[in-house]
């Protein structure tokens, strides 16, 4: 499929960029932190670019607040494509602690809603878990949107018998 | 005084090759936890009777209960989880251990989440749903109450009772 | 002098003003003053030096059916809170003191966002908190607002059209802001000329929040962990602090001092957290790689303490949740030891590179009127030659058992700045070796305690970036109101006076040298040219640009 | 002998990425962090990112820029192939002034390119990387062309040396003088629309320029000792140009940003000082 052959590039040198979009900030310090020497993405060719326009693959933490709501948009149509984004954070991925508040819409399975009626595709997503998700499963979580790594976790369901 | 200055400089560079490279392996090594991370919970069936204490104190509803016809479902979310351990701390049966499980990353938002599904126990005389068995069972083990009056709903026993007592002391019916 | 001859100079300057005093625990003040000489007090306040702490806007309709605002005043000195009430219907105008005290202009416009109080002097600002496509008079914070309702977005009501001459706008995205907040820097070739700013991209309602059935006293620790991502645990102690202040629970000694130590912990990885992005910004990556490579064993010790690397969790009202026992003691001496070794030797590299000193120092300057105009907190302040920390002034939890320095310089530009955050890890170091070393035996939780409900608190905690105040109304089972002032939020207006005239290149080493924590903050400010005096003000977004005299 | 030259022509454009992932591996060992992980990926960890980036989608505000950039490939790619033969063939007289004029064009196009996006940041980009060529480059053209033509004395050689390997420096927008794209402050200033093949387009210029600065540097070092280099003593030089190419990323590793007002100012003048001594020197040698 014409997707993984782009993948096939893009896997060996990820660049990334950050966007909160409202975020508390401790999953941003913790993909910083991806990147300084403990953790070290770079192992895997990745690099922090300042702008969506270099990006291939966004980092995407935060509830995304009303007030922000608008220029995430317009940032993620700025990506070109093949897009993927990894979902950072309880925020990202379920809406966080403040998951109904009158100020956020909720995480990024709502934004993804707003964004196909906006008409901006989103190749791939993958949803990282974790307040803060730390270094090693944000780069869990990427290596997994690039193919490296296999998912581990998985529906359970247990019936308690009578 | 300006040599050395530039001597200083470099020392930036003897910093970092003296201490080497101090990268872990990861995810080819080992992580950086240590024994304290609290991580994802697990919920032990063996052991839940379905209670709800967990639900009412989990600070982002990471987990729910929901009520069906014969069966209550509780839902552990870990996409919404804050990992704080509070519910481990409260479950009155122990049943919720937290776990060292970091590595939740996923492609679907199903595959987080966890379903403990309990079998509700209808009152044996008005049909109406009284919560779930293992709950009755778990308080038959603690206090010896007779089988016939754990499988009433609470009206119907009210009623029961007061017959009973009514009976015992001759009140005109 | 003492408690209570302060206590006497209060008094008969309120009976004079035909005010009474409301109540008076152990070192706070609530005073109740009619709407006209507010200003009148708060002038004599402000000359007595007392800083502006914060105001909050309250909706005390259930109680007595009338809006109320507290403006709450600190003296540092005598170490005492004076909270000054103003109460009215939400129909008249409660006078501005925005023009004695420049502070209060934030939490006033905060005030009349969220809860519809009007205040003369503000009534042509436009929206300061909430999104632009909110709708007219629907205030969050008012008692009958359902805190999940979500009206529809408008995107037409986001208008972003750049300014005519090059307004290079700084944000939504900007590689230093590593939150959405929107600078826009007029700048004339390479000077800046004004400063624009539109934040609340992070405004998440956690005060509503807090009010509602989701949450109890039990539960809000966990919320307000979340403020801020960085100095997280500061907000949690705070509330803690404050619940307990207001409702009297006696906390054990052990809890205090696992506070403070895990509070210092956080402190010790904030400020080489920032002296790392701050050389990033200078482009010396080897610092930056190296000094956070030096932090990341304080973070293996904080969750060796607490259990997770940063939102620990450990805080509940009356103690803590996680205790230390003697083999993590030992473990945190070491650590901390080699971290205090590693550090001296890169600060020694770092403070003698050229061009980091060059452009450090001179640049970002705020005098000390102008810091003292504004109250600002924290590393901002004490670089401008005030000293002012809430650890000395009002001691809280253990601090009043370890011996420290406060590192205090005068010049106000980032070099300063940045060389008080330098001091403050090695004063973190030593603090948390005293308080591990003198550890008290005993619980660390109290059993059960019990919140009387309309008790009135203010607690302050020194954090990373200066004081974090909260101001707490007890209700049934969970406050009825909560009101949080980040450091940030008084530092931002002092940006305004940094950043007129500043070469660009060193615009973002200013605006990321106040440590600027937006998610902290989530407020805005209205621009108005505090440094030539004149407090004039233009409608935000029609009248882009004044002239910057 | 045909398939030799053509293999040194084509040197550059094989090694500067790679010598630039080397770069990287480097900096990181400095930075006590792993890098690039393996002996392939360190390698070719550049050649990786140039691949990619020609895989993505084209995004472009106008085809001004597309055809601009390409110039500036095209450009830049013959000052390298001049300088091949250039170093080669040491006579041809011809070749030296075509090198300089080239070399002085492409610098040219970099800033045309960024004036072409309307985008403020760029624009600032733009005015910083003017102020760092105007304050080197009127002082490298003619010191490289008296190295290229006049066999000078060996006072005169030297400080000629100083000044190339300075403006070598400069011009190869290292970290103290990388101001027009300073990734943190105004967000990779001048190639901040750039996406895809473009930006690959760039940063492949950019890789090909430095390449050429340090050639450049190497092969006057070897004038030094007037060399003269055959055809299988080729590696000579692209070994000195891997040397030279790895200290001065660690030269850049140890200095932090220069601001637009301090950098080329303090460039400006020690370039004056030089080019005063450098006269001085010449007619105390002449007479």
């Amino acid at each position: 499929m014409k997707l993984d052959e782009k993948l096939k590039n893009i896997r060996r040198s990820p660049w990334v960029f950050h966007l909160n979009s409202g975020s508390c900030n401790a999953c941003d310090i913790e993909i910083l932190d991806a990147l300084t020497p403990y953790f070290d993405a770079e192992r895997f060719g990745v690099k922090l670019v300042a702008s969506p326009r270099h990006a291939d693959v966004i980092l995407f933490t935060g509830p995304v607040t009303r007030e922000v709501l608008p220029k995430v948009i317009r940032t993620l149509n700025a990506v070109p494509r093949p897009r993927i984004v990894v979902a950072i954070g309880s925020c990202a991925v379920g809406g966080g602690i403040w998951w109904n508040t009158y100020s956020t819409i909720g995480g990024f399975p709502k934004l993804k809603e707003i964004l196909k009626e906006q008409g901006v595709e989103i190749d791939r997503v993958v949803y990282v878990p974790g307040c803060p998700a730390r270094p090693e499963a944000i780069i869990y979580g990427l290596l997994l949107a690039l193919g490296y790594v296999k998912q581990k976790v998985s529906k359970v369901t247990k019936v308690v018998e009578s | 005084m300006q040599v050395d200055k530039i001597a200083k400089l470099t020392k930036i560079v003897t910093i970092g090759l003296k201490t080497g490279r101090v990268t872990i392996k990861y995810p080819f090594g080992a992580p950086l936890v240590t024994e304290s991370f609290r991580g994802a919970i697990s919920i032990d069936n063996t052991k839940c009777w379905g209670c709800g204490a967990c639900v009412l104190i989990c600070p982002p509803n990471a987990l729910s209960m929901k009520f069906e016809k014969d069966n209550i479902i509780i839902e552990y979310f870990k996409g919404r989880c804050i990992f704080c351990g509070m519910c481990a701390d409260v479950c009155p049966a122990n049943a919720i251990s937290v776990t060292k499980e970091f590595e939740l990353a996923s492609t679907d938002l199903e595959d987080l989440k966890e379903y403990v599904i309990h079998r509700t126990s209808k009152c044996s005389i008005c049909g109406k749903p009284i919560g779930p068995t293992s709950e009755l069972r778990s308080v038959i083990k603690s206090q010896p109450v007779s089988e016939e009056y754990i499988n009433l709903c609470s009206d119907c026993r009210k009623k029961l009772f007061a017959k009973a007592i009514s009976i015992r002391f001759g009140a005109s019916t | 002098m003492s408690l209570s001859s302060n206590l006497k100079a209060i008094e008969n300057k309120i009976k004079d003003l035909g005010g009474f005093i409301e109540t008076v625990s152990d070192n706070t003040v609530i005073v109740e003053i009619t709407k006209d000489n507010l200003k009148e007090f708060a002038k004599w306040l402000y000359e007595n030096n007392a800083f502006l702490k914060t105001c909050a806007g309250v909706d005390e309709r259930e109680i007595n059916s009338r809006f109320t605002l507290y403006h709450i005043f600190g003296l540092d000195e005598m170490g005492i809170d004076v909270v000054v009430k103003v109460s009215g219907s939400d129909k008249d105008y409660t006078p501005t003191i925005s023009d004695i005290v420049p502070a209060a202009e934030w939490c006033e416009l905060e005030a009349r966002d969220m809860v519809g109080i009007r205040i003369s002097g503000h009534e042509d600002k436009p929206k300061f908190i909430l999104p632009q496509d909110w709708p007219e008079n629907v205030y969050p914070l008012r008692k009958d607002f359902s805190y999940d309702y979500r009206p529809q977005s408008e995107f037409s009501k986001f208008d972003e059209e750049l300014p005519k001459e090059v307004g290079l706008p700084i944000g939504p995205y900007h590689p230093i802001l590593h939150e959405p907040e929107y600078f826009e820097l007029y700048v004339e070739g390479e000077k800046v000329v004004d400063v624009f700013y539109r934040g609340f991209h992070v405004h998440r309602g956690i005060e509503k929040l807090a009010e509602s059935p989701r949450f109890t006293y039990k539960t809000i620790p966990f919320l307000a962990e979340r403020i801020c991502g960085i100095c997280g645990f500061v907000h949690s102690s705070c509330y803690v602090l404050t619940v307990e202040k207001a409702a009297k629970i006696e906390v054990p000694e052990r809890a205090q001092f696992i506070r403070s130590i895990v509070l210092e912990i956080e402190r010790i990885h904030s400020h080489l957290l920032w002296l790392g992005i701050a050389a990033h910004i200078l482009g010396y990556d080897a610092g930056f790689m190296q000094l956070w490579r030096i932090r990341e064993p304080v973070m293996v010790l904080a969750e060796l303490l607490t259990g997770s690397r940063k939102t620990y969790g450990i805080n509940i009202v009356g103690g803590v949740r996680r205790d230390i026992d003697e083999s993590k003691k030992r473990k945190a001496l070491e650590i901390l030891r080699n971290v205090r070794d590693e550090f001296k030797k890169v600060v020694d590299v770092l403070v003698s590179v050229p061009e980091i000193v060059k452009r450090a120092s001179g640049t970002g300057v705020l005098p000390k009127e102008d810091a003292r105009k504004l109250s600002v907190v924290g590393p901002v302040a004490r670089g401008s030659g005030l000293e002012r920390d809430v650890r000395k002034n009002y001691p809280y939890f253990a601090y009043r058992y370890t011996s420290f320095k406060v590192p205090v310089y005068s010049e106000g530009d980032n070099l300063a700045r940045t060389l008080v955050r330098i001091d403050e890890v090695f004063e973190s170091i030593s603090i948390v070796e005293q308080l591990l070393d003198a550890l008290p035996k005993g619980p660390i939780a109290v059993e059960s305690y019990e919140i009387p409900p309309f008790r009135k608190a203010v607690g302050a905690v020194e954090a990373p970036r200066g004081e974090d105040v909260h101001f707490i109304i007890t209700g049934l089972g969970r406050p009825y109101r909560w009101r949080v002032r980040a450091p940030t939020y008084q530092n931002l207006p002092a940006l305004k006076v940094m950043l007129r005239g500043a070469p660009l290149a060193d615009a973002f080493l200013t605006i990321a040298s106040i440590d600027p924590c937006f998610s902290c903050t989530d407020r805005a400010i209205v621009i108005h040219d505090i440094k030539s005096g004149s407090r004039k003000f233009v409608n935000l977004f029609y009248g882009r640009r004044y002239a910057g005299r | 002998m045909l398939i030799s030259i053509l293999l040194i022509l084509l040197l550059p454009f094989l090694l500067a990425p790679i010598y630039d992932s080397i770069e990287r591996k480097v900096k990181s060992l400095i930075q006590s962090r792993v890098g690039p992980r393996g002996f392939i990926r360190s390698l070719l960890q550049s050649w990786f990112d140039i691949v990619k980036l020609f895989s993505k989608e084209l995004v472009i505000t106008g085809y001004g820029i597309l055809i601009i950039t390409m110039l500036e490939l095209f450009l830049i790619a013959s000052t390298a192939i001049l300088l091949q033969i250039l170093i080669l063939f040491n006579n041809l007289i011809v070749v030296k002034t075509l090198f300089i004029v080239f070399l002085s064009i492409s610098t040219a196009f970099f800033i045309t390119r960024s004036i072409a996006l309307n985008n403020p940041f760029a624009s600032i980009g733009v005015f910083r990387e003017f102020h760092i060529v105007l304050s080197t480059e009127s002082f490298f053209l003619p010191s490289l062309a008296t190295v290229l033509f006049i066999n000078a004395s060996l006072p005169l050689k030297l400080m000629l040396l100083i000044i190339i390997a300075l403006s070598c420096y400069v011009l190869s927008s290292r970290i103290p003088f990388d101001i027009a794209e300073a990734e943190p402050e105004i967000a990779s200033g001048v190639n901040i629309e750039l996406s895809g093949p473009l930006l690959g387009v760039a940063m492949y210029s950019l890789h090909i320029k430095r390449y050429v600065l340090s050639e450049v540097l190497s092969y006057v070092l070897l004038k030094l000792f007037n060399v003269h280099l055959e055809l299988y003593t080729f590696f000579v030089i692209t070994l000195l140009t891997f040397i030279i190419w790895i200290t001065t990323s660690i030269i850049s590793i140890i200095l932090a940003r220069t601001r637009v007002d301090i950098g080329p100012a303090t460039m400006l003048k020690t370039m004056i000082i030089l080019m005063i001594l450098t006269l001085l020197i010449y007619m105390l040698t002449v007479k």
